[in-house]
């Protein structure tokens, strides 16, 4: 392939958006706009052609690559949403609980400095959280640690398998 | 000095000593300790002169080359229990052939075609927004992740309030948990069910701290009859 | 191009890591491993033939579309944010902690001869190093490993893929 289509097919898969012909000018400095845009068309017509699962197709001002439309069901099963981790505010509530448990969410806000009930709620639907118990004070507050789960998602054998905060202090310098 | 030494180029001693070898062409089995000794201390002494914070690892390394370069001085002694002494130096070169292979593979894997830097993967959505499923898969967590939360937190707070969690305590976070999930199923346990047929130490240790501390949570109460009767336990709160 | 060719493709294409040829035939319901495997290779083949700007990869136990390696300068253009290179330290702490996993801190700073804290943590920042577990040894210390992100990051398809340290040994003699 011609050294310039390849570079301009490279930099349309690694956008981080649609690609415009503009931008692609700016980068490939001393290429005329309809050399780009020609190649652009070859480049749409060799994937046509091709008829494989990805596509080149002109899209909000730019070019980007696609999977095929009618091969939309299959792509759905990969369930293309990013795997999600936590938030920082829920990873806090969650060290909070595995350091300190069995603990009471008026000390997890003590210890965070803010209310915690969102995140609370959200490890406790996560099942990463859970209701160990209550309290015998009055109040009754209930009591929260740490899930099987939580040691699955964590890779830890048990609880005495977290690192110690002496343990991450010596990684510092 | 007779040579140009470069600042700040050496990862640590053991890389300025491989420098020193291979800019003297010296056969790394038959190191001359007396030749490499010397420029090393005068290395080090450059590095003093320019008063720069010298790491400690420098300096081991020079005891140990000084202490190698004596032991060869000593005469041989006649004694033919001392004919399988090891060479002073064997140490020294196994571990210098060692940290050699491993400053190598380094380069290797910088040489190798590195994500982000020489190639790059898709980063525009691959299917029509609309075609995409919200749904919630979980990363794959990092239980560092979790350490440094806690360390900030524990960072923020005051002084008087950081108790130095140790492995001791997350056993007994786990012993804790194991007997509230059997009281909650059975209603109530002696000691001796908890203790069940285990009979090391630390089982018993750890068993009889997480009632203590449950205690002092209030989430259990415990009953005995009369001294050294059984110890009777009950969840504070139903 | 054969449909299920194209569909393996659009899979690849649209997954957002390495996809597994395990993970293909859980999509790909009654298809072969061997026919997955098949597929993936023609395609491999048809993209290095083609000498265009992508190339399909076999990396970290999948395989994914990346551009091709001698591109990256032109490609680097399009980021606005520096990639952040490792220093040789940290380079060197990888090195060892690849080779010797699991390893413990003090094993890998006796083989760099150095203390290695800070290039450790910024490795565990970075995720190409990871806590795997402890060493059962009086004080139990942490033993880390190295993660998934490191095969891709450093175009690895498995562990295995490493030179062997003794084939370094023998390329410098």
């Amino acid at each position: 392939m011609e050294e310039k289509k390849a570079i301009i097919e490279a930099l349309v898969f690694a956008a981080e958006a649609p690609l415009s012909i503009e931008r692609i000018a700016e980068i490939l400095t001393g290429t005329e706009r309809a050399d780009i845009n020609g190649a652009l068309q070859e480049l749409t017509r060799e994937y046509e052609e091709r008829k494989g699962g990805i596509h080149l197709q002109a899209v909000a001002g730019g070019y980007q690559f696609r999977t095929r439309s009618d091969l939309g069901v299959w792509v759905k099963k990969l369930r293309t949403a990013k795997p999600v981790g936590l938030s920082p505010a829920a990873l806090e509530t969650l060290a909070v609980i595995a350091y300190r448990q069995p603990v009471v969410k008026a000390d997890i806000d003590r210890f965070r400095g803010v209310d915690t009930a969102g995140s609370l709620r959200g490890l406790l639907d996560k099942k990463l959280a859970r209701i160990v118990g209550r309290k015998d004070v009055p109040g009754k507050p209930i009591l929260y640690g740490t899930t099987r789960k939580f040691l699955e998602v964590f890779t830890l054998q048990d609880l005495s398998a977290l690192p110690t905060l002496r343990e991450l202090k010596e990684l510092q310098d | 000095m007779g040579y140009e030494i470069k600042l700040d180029i050496f990862e640590g001693p053991l890389d300025l000593l491989l420098y020193l070898i291979k800019k003297n062409e010296i056969d790394i089995y038959d190191i001359p300790i007396s030749l490499i000794t010397k420029q090393y201390l005068d290395y080090i002494e450059i590095l003093r002169s320019l008063n720069l914070d010298l790491a400690g690892e420098f300096l081991v390394l020079a005891a140990t080359l000084i202490h190698i370069k004596s032991r060869l001085l000593l005469p041989v002694e006649e004694d033919p229990s001392t004919e399988d002494e090891e060479d002073p130096r064997a140490e020294l070169v196994r571990q210098l052939l060692e940290y050699q292979a491993f400053k190598e593979a380094a380069l290797q894997l910088d040489s190798r075609p590195v994500l982000e830097r020489d190639v790059f993967t898709r980063s525009c959505p691959a299917v029509e927004p609309d075609d995409r499923e919200d749904l919630e898969i979980f990363a794959e967590m990092d239980v560092f992740d979790l350490v440094k939360a806690f360390q900030q937190i524990i960072a923020k707070l005051d002084k008087t309030e950081c108790m130095e969690i140790d492995v001791e305590r997350m056993s007994l976070a786990d012993r804790i948990n194991e007997i509230m999930d059997r009281l909650t199923e059975h209603k109530h346990l002696t000691f001796t069910d908890l203790i069940g047929e285990r009979t090391d130490r630390r089982w018993i240790l750890y068993t009889f701290l997480a009632l203590l501390e449950l205690m002092k949570l209030r989430m259990i109460k415990a009953y005995q009859g009369e001294s050294y009767g059984v110890i009777r336990l009950f969840l504070a709160v139903e």
